[in-house]
């Protein structure tokens, strides 16, 4: 029961992040008509970019290390730590959550230049086009990220306080073993509120309304004589920050490397298309569906039957979903077939 | 003798919304069949549903003996019923040229033939035939244009073009002269004029009176998803049901 | 004389490939491997444009049949013989009954929706022989030859196992250096052959206009799915006789050759160098692959070398400009050309040439329009 | 350049090799290149260079995918190495190197020089690569690499051509067991060693009524780590609850790592390299394994192989957890204080075992060259065989003749609970001689094919 239980916790937590990169992919999709191959490498950028609040916290002073002798090593201690002591040190424990501070607006520049800068010349442009040109974005982007980070992944911890278990167990009545990290609940928690702000935002806001319209049937909305353009930028610079906190949030979880993004990438397209192209709640659902069932499938009990089937899971619900039901979970008919 | 499409109590409806309502309709072999009635009356749904792109709720569609409904469109167009579109359904990135000798190796080589190996430049019959229907509609000149390039109108005829080169046994014209000028509308209806003469059955939806009265032999309306009156073209402009319900109306369009 | 002409063209195209090592020297692109490399791509790559150039239908999966291919000729040179001829037919053939059953399911969807459904196919493919089907693939390690293989054709033929491994061989010619890269040219002139003579039949032309309009061909009397099935089954066989030369030349098959990146490569390949065209495809694969092998090993002193001939300063400054986008950095330049080649030509390389000599042509005051580029 | 002294000899073999084959009778000049040569008797061999004044090596290492950075430290090694040989900088371990035939001018008087190739930890890029370097740069050597199927891949290929493959990080069994080549030499230890280094230790600390959960990486490398580990623990005494194989490239593993917790399991033995070792590590310490108490004694985690450039990635989640690894630049004797000194100097940071592993393969073979006194491939392969040395940061070491493996002793390690720099990562919690890892070379079925190829 409670092996059941904590499965479902991964499959939740497992869909917030799946969820999150589909979401914003769809966003991008469904107002732009844009393939975006680069999304992966935003929820990347989001994620080098609470390593880089981290780093800058920890510039360092390099003191001589004297204990090494046979050749010049040094110690390395963080100003903050030197200046401030232990607020220094609370600051620099911290720095996950301070960066979500700085990963907003500049996730949101980021997409705003890209698609004033690049995407919107692709609008009238095949798919097979935006595709191409996405991924050449995403491969200079990491390629970028790679030069200055390296490759090797970069621990990036969670503050100390949430660094440990949740007695989830204990909660439920259900023994003492069944813990789960509290930085996964807080993700959890997150994905389920920057999901709620983005419907409640496109539901509640005349902007969001425009948006909605817009996604149903672009054209009449620009007749309306609204300037669909610049929302759309916005949104694209929206779905840019959803991708972005969400990498941010992700570090603790996944050491940061340049390579996060691509690993993401096809997943969430399968994501997306299980969901129904262009439908935000498609994409929600189905990412949390995905994440579950890939932890279902991960259990020594159905591996033991299927040997295998937690490598294939997801792009075998992805084939039967689409075969069977091609406009996927809760996409309208016909959008992109042709 | 009986009718060489047989349309037998066809209803359909989208949601709640009846588009067709068991719709009688026989069209004769060799004569020109002109369905005429206001926007949203169900016309096209009517064509649509003989040539398989959509299946009728009720009811039967028989064409030369055989039942269609459910049949694949391509059998369709190969039992001998061929629908020209009323917004240009043409293969833009071809030319005019290549895009008559599709429809004109559909009849040769049947719904599937794989003959990879087969030169393209070695298809002299296919070729003539289709630069004899280009030149029908008089296009011919222009036999190496991008059909994506060239106007509205030329599409529409090209459209004929493709539908003829096949000569089926009944064509289906879906407004066939919709956004020509007047110059070109009336080619056209002299076009059509000779093929009725060479005997060919056909079914033409079209709003322009003037093309509709030069082409029919007999004319069926269709309001609201009914057929409320059928006849020669002097008994409908005569019908003061028609009136009531269509051409009134559409004088004052 | 005239390209319209194929013979004219098969000649045309038979020197220049057969060449390559002549033509391909002064940019040290003439080593027996990257010449390999080049034509066993470009198999795959003028394959794949059947299906895509033609169809338009992006498959994203077609690495999985250059995979099966590998896999089979491998066996085919454990099991029966170090001949190539059977593992080149095998490979094809079966890589040609594993694209008939992926693309009878996957070509129930079109758009977006095939594509995932091919490269879903591929990564359950690509997940499977990396574990679980290790008995025959032998997982990560890759698939090798051993001395212990049966090879039952040369033991009947009385042929003497070595003491070392077997190397394959066409009928006792080694098929690794440069004859190996001439038995990889002539089946890609073959391959070119047949793709020119598809580009140029009936079927073919049909088969572009179900990319131009695919529900008019229904109406206009064509049952497409087969026509699109044929289409996948023929790039699915390209695919894998292209996985059987690359076992052929060297003769070890592992499952990374199946792994979706493999087959965007082959995307990137065929629309950089011009989906849709004979030769675009080919020039793709030439300049991924360059960059790849040549660019991938250039390293600052390989820079400044070749910086030389200029002042001291200048070369200094060059090579400190350009060694992030060589070496390790290839993939760098790779992203950025990608990038340019899509924004300013969406009709890839072949365009920029088709723009360049319509330039030239009319700066020369030449006559003759051609007829609208595609 | 040398460019030209190489192909013109390389036309001296084509003549030959024309004439013997005679399939490449109709052949045009460029067939030189193909190396047919390598087939005939006597001193010709692929890419011999003759009376060329240099040689070049291939430095075959992974600049782009996961391990990049101990692809770039490899390459660090390599050129710190070839700038030993030909007498430039500190000479580093050709100072405490012992025997050493190497006189610091080159190798027989001939200058080293390198060309350097990405194998994207890819087999089919790792193998085209090498065939580059041999087919195109003419190399006489090629190392390298950062992963056992690359290791193997590129044995193989080398093998075939005739060029000598020193390997460089490669930790499984197969790369000099069934997988072994004549051409193939490996340094590095491997998953057998690191079990057979592992049992006492852990006997040590952790008792002999443990109960161990296995998360292994489902390929060839994790399987042969996970059976040796196994093998060793249940000798101790040790029960194995469960084995589960993870995807390569998993990325988050909380479901693989959650069911570890009510399973009765008290140890979690995590068969994982590179990336997937530091997400699984990283998590299963979010999880709480680390703190955890079971059956009255604290959980413990082991990462049966270590590397520095890893412990970085795991960051805290490393601390005070026990594992393997081939050498450590903390290590006090002579050669290993002299490389990490000239290496310091040179990139102001220490090696990881990656470069270590690679300047050392790069030393040995220049070293046997010297000794055999040619550069053809089965006098240096005879000279390797069997090789005696001492001085290069394992103690005294030997290349097993039978399968080409190092013997040598094997550093058990522990996370470093309080580490001082960001390279201070490791301890060396006991230095494993080399008797107690040693096994008969004809266990993991070692063939080690002709010398002639």
């Amino acid at each position: 029961m409670d092996a059941i239980l904590i499965q479902i916790l991964n499959g939740l937590d497992k869909g917030g992040a799946y969820a999150l990169i589909a979401l914003g992919l769809t966003l991008a999709f469904g107002t732009l008509g844009i393939v975006n191959f680069a999304h992966g490498a935003l929820f990347m950028l989001g994620a080098f970019g609470a390593v880089s609040v981290q780093q800058l916290l920890t510039i360092s002073k390099r003191v001589k290390d004297e204990s090494i002798t046979f050749f010049d090593a040094y110690k390395e201690i963080p100003y903050l730590e030197i200046w401030w002591g232990d607020t220094g040190r609370m600051i620099i424990d911290y720095a996950v959550p301070i960066s979500i501070l700085f990963v907003i607006p500049f996730m949101l520049l980021i997409g705003v230049l890209m698609e004033r800068g690049l995407i919107k010349h692709f609008y009238k442009r095949t798919h097979a086009d935006q595709i191409l040109v996405t991924f050449g974005l995403a491969i200079v982007l990491q390629e970028l990220v790679k030069a200055y980070f390296g490759a090797n992944p970069i621990p990036t911890p969670a503050p100390a306080v949430v660094s440990g278990s949740a007695p989830v167990g204990a909660f439920f009545g259900l023994g003492e073993d069944l813990v789960y990290p509290w930085w996964r609940l807080i993700y959890l928690l997150a994905s389920g509120l920057i999901i709620f702000a983005v419907f409640a935002f496109l539901k509640f806001t005349t902007f969001g309304m425009v948006v909605r319209a817009g996604m149903a049937d672009r054209e009449t909305v620009g007749l309306l004589g609204i300037n669909v353009q610049r929302r759309f930028t916005i949104v694209f610079g929206l779905a840019a920050v959803v991708a972005g906190v969400a990498g941010a949030l992700y570090a603790p979880i996944l050491p940061p490397d340049y390579h996060m993004g691509m690993d993401f990438l096809v997943l969430s397209f399968v994501v997306v298309v299980v969901g129904g192209m262009g439908s935000l709640e498609g994409a929600v659902a189905a990412g949390f569906l995905l994440g579950i069932l890939q932890s279902f499938a991960s259990m020594n009990e159905v591996k033991s039957i299927i040997p295998g089937i937690d490598q294939i899971i997801i792009y075998l619900v992805a084939v039967v979903i689409l075969l069977v039901r091609p406009r996927g979970l809760m996409g309208r008919e016909g959008v992109m077939e042709d | 003798m009986s009718p060489i499409l047989d349309i037998d109590n066809v209803s359909k409806t989208f949601g709640g919304l009846h588009a067709l309502s068991d719709v009688n309709l026989k069209v004769e072999e060799g004569e020109t069949h002109a369905i005429i009635g206001p926007n949203g009356a169900g016309k096209s749904t009517l064509l649509n549903c003989c040539i398989g792109r959509l299946e009728p709720d009720t009811g039967s569609v028989t064409f030369n003996g055989r039942n269609m409904v459910g049949m694949e469109p391509w059998d369709i167009n190969h039992a001998g019923m061929v629908r020209v579109f009323q917004t240009p359904e043409i293969f833009p990135d071809l030319n005019l040229l290549e895009n008559v000798m599709i429809p004109a190796l559909a009849k040769r080589d049947g719904t599937f033939r794989f003959n990879p190996f087969r030169s393209l430049a070695r298809e002299t019959e296919i070729r003539d035939r289709a630069m004899s229907a280009l030149a029908d509609v008089s296009l011919d000149r222009f036999w190496n244009h991008h059909a994506g390039s060239i106007s509205r109108g030329d599409k529409r005829r090209l459209e004929l073009a493709m539908g003829l080169v096949q000569e089926p046994k009944l064509l289906l014209l879906d407004e066939p002269t919709a956004g020509m000028a007047r110059l070109d509308t009336n080619r056209t209806i002299d076009l059509l004029k000779q093929i009725k003469e060479s005997g060919m059955t056909k079914v033409i939806i079209e709003h322009d009176m003037h093309v509709v009265f030069s082409l029919a032999d007999r004319i069926s309306v269709l309001a609201q998803g009914r057929i409320i009156a059928s006849g020669t073209p002097d008994e409908i402009r005569n019908s003061p049901k028609v009136k009531e319900a269509y051409l009134g109306e559409s004088e004052d369009e | 004389m005239s390209l319209k002409n194929n013979l004219v063209v098969m000649l045309l195209f038979s020197a220049i490939v057969l060449s390559a090592p002549w033509w391909l020297a002064p940019i040290g692109a003439n080593y027996p491997d990257l010449l390999q490399k080049f034509a066993i791509f470009g198999l795959f790559a003028i394959g794949f444009n059947i299906l895509f150039g033609l169809t338009g239908y992006l498959s994203f999966g077609h690495a999985a049949f250059l995979g099966v291919g590998s896999y089979t000729a491998v066996w085919s040179f454990k099991l029966l013989t170090m001949n190539v001829i059977p593992a080149v037919i095998l490979g094809t053939l079966v890589s040609g009954v594993f694209a008939l059953l992926i693309g009878w399911l996957s070509l129930r969807r079109s758009g977006i929706y095939f594509s995932i459904l091919t490269l879903a196919f591929a990564q359950m493919s690509y997940s499977l022989a990396y574990s679980v089907l290790t008995p025959i693939t032998n997982g990560e390690t890759g698939l090798q030859l051993s001395q212990q293989d049966p090879r039952v054709l040369d033991a009947m033929a009385g042929i003497v196992p070595t003491e070392g491994l077997p190397t394959t061989n066409l009928f006792g010619m080694p098929m690794s250096g440069y004859s190996g890269f001439y038995f990889c040219a002539v089946l890609l002139i073959i391959g070119f052959w047949v793709t020119l003579k598809i580009f140029r039949s009936p079927y073919g032309l049909k088969l572009t206009a179900i990319k131009s309009n695919t529900m008019r061909m229904k109406y206009t009397g064509f049952n497409t799915r087969p026509y699109l099935l044929s289409a996948f089954v023929i790039s699915g066989m390209f695919a894998g006789l292209a996985g059987s030369l690359m076992a052929v030349t060297d003769p070890l098959a592992g499952a990374e050759r199946m792994q979706w990146t493999a087959s965007g490569e082959v995307v990137l390949m065929t629309i950089l160098g011009g989906a849709g065209t004979l030769i675009g495809p080919l020039l793709g694969v030439g300049i991924i692959k360059y960059f790849e092998n040549i660019f991938s090993a250039l390293n600052d002193s390989a820079l400044r070398a070749a910086y030389d001939f200029l002042p001291a300063g200048l070369a200094d400054f060059l090579t400190t400009v350009t060694s992030p986008f060589v070496g390790e950095g290839w993939h760098l330049t790779l992203g950025l050309l990608f990038m340019l080649v899509v924004i300013f030509l969406p009709g890839g390389v072949m365009q920029g040439i088709s723009l360049i000599s319509r330039f030239l042509r009319r700066r020369l005051g030449m006559a003759g329009e051609s007829g609208g580029a595609s | 350049m040398t460019k030209k002294d190489t192909t013109n000899s390389g036309r001296r073999g084509f003549l030959k090799a024309t004439a013997a084959t005679g399939v490449a009778a109709s052949a045009p000049m460029f067939f030189i290149k193909d190396g047919h040569a390598a087939a005939h008797g006597g001193m010709n061999f692929r890419n011999n260079p003759g009376k060329a004044k240099s040689i070049k090596l291939g430095f075959n290492v992974p600049q782009t995918g996961a391990y990049a950075d101990e692809g770039a430290d490899e390459l660090r090694a390599f050129k710190l190495a070839v700038k030993h040989l030909n007498g430039e900088g500190d000479g580093g371990m050709l100072n405490t190197m012992k025997p050493l035939a190497l006189k610091g001018n080159g190798v027989l008087g001939k200058k080293v020089e390198y060309v350097t190739g990405d194998t994207q930890t890819k087999s089919d890029a790792a193998r085209a690569s090498a065939k580059r370097m041999i087919e195109k740069d003419g190399v006489l050597m090629i190392s390298g690499g950062s992963s056992s199927g690359v290791a193997i891949a590129v044995q193989g290929l080398c093998q075939e051509m005739g060029v000598i493959f020193m390997a460089g990080l490669t930790h499984s069994n197969d790369t000099t067991g069934k997988d072994c080549r004549r051409y193939g030499f490996r340094h590095f230890f491997n998953a057998y060693m690191s079990g057979r280094a592992l049992g006492p230790v852990l006997k040590k600390e952790y008792g002999t009524d443990r109960k161990a959960y296995h998360l292994t990486a489902d390929y060839t490398w994790g399987w042969t780590q996970e059976e040796s580990i196994k093998q060793t623990t249940e000798e101790l005494g040790w029960k194995t609850v469960k084995t589960v194989r993870t995807p390569v490239g998993a990325g988050d593993f909380s479901q693989y790592i959650t069911p570890v917790l009510n399973s009765g399991a008290d140890v979690l033995i995590l068969n994982h390299y590179g990336k997937d070792m530091i997400n699984s590590l990283t998590q299963a310490v979010q999880f709480g394994l680390k703190d955890k108490m079971v059956n009255g004694k604290q959980f413990e985690i082991i990462v049966p192989l270590f590397s520095r450039l890893m412990a970085q990635g795991a960051g805290d989640a490393i601390k005070g957890i026990l594992g393997t690894t081939n050498w450590n630049w903390q290590l006090k004797d002579a050669g290993s204080q002299a490389f990490v000194k000239s290496f310091g100097a040179e990139y102001g940071f220490p090696p990881s075992q990656a470069a270590h592993t690679c300047y050392v393969q790069t030393l040995l073979y220049a070293d046997a060259c010297q000794r055999a006194g040619t550069f053809y491939p089965p006098e240096v392969i005879k000279a390797l065989e069997g090789f005696n040395f001492d001085g290069m940061g394992n103690g005294p070491t030997e290349y097993r003749a039978e399968d080409h493996q190092c013997f040598k002793d094997v550093l058990v390690v522990r996370g470093n609970p309080n580490p001082t720099s960001q390279f201070d990562l490791l301890q060396v919690e006991q230095i494993v001689p080399r008797k107690q890892v040693e096994y008969p070379p004809t266990q993991f079925g070692c063939k080690l094919g002709p010398y002639k190829v």
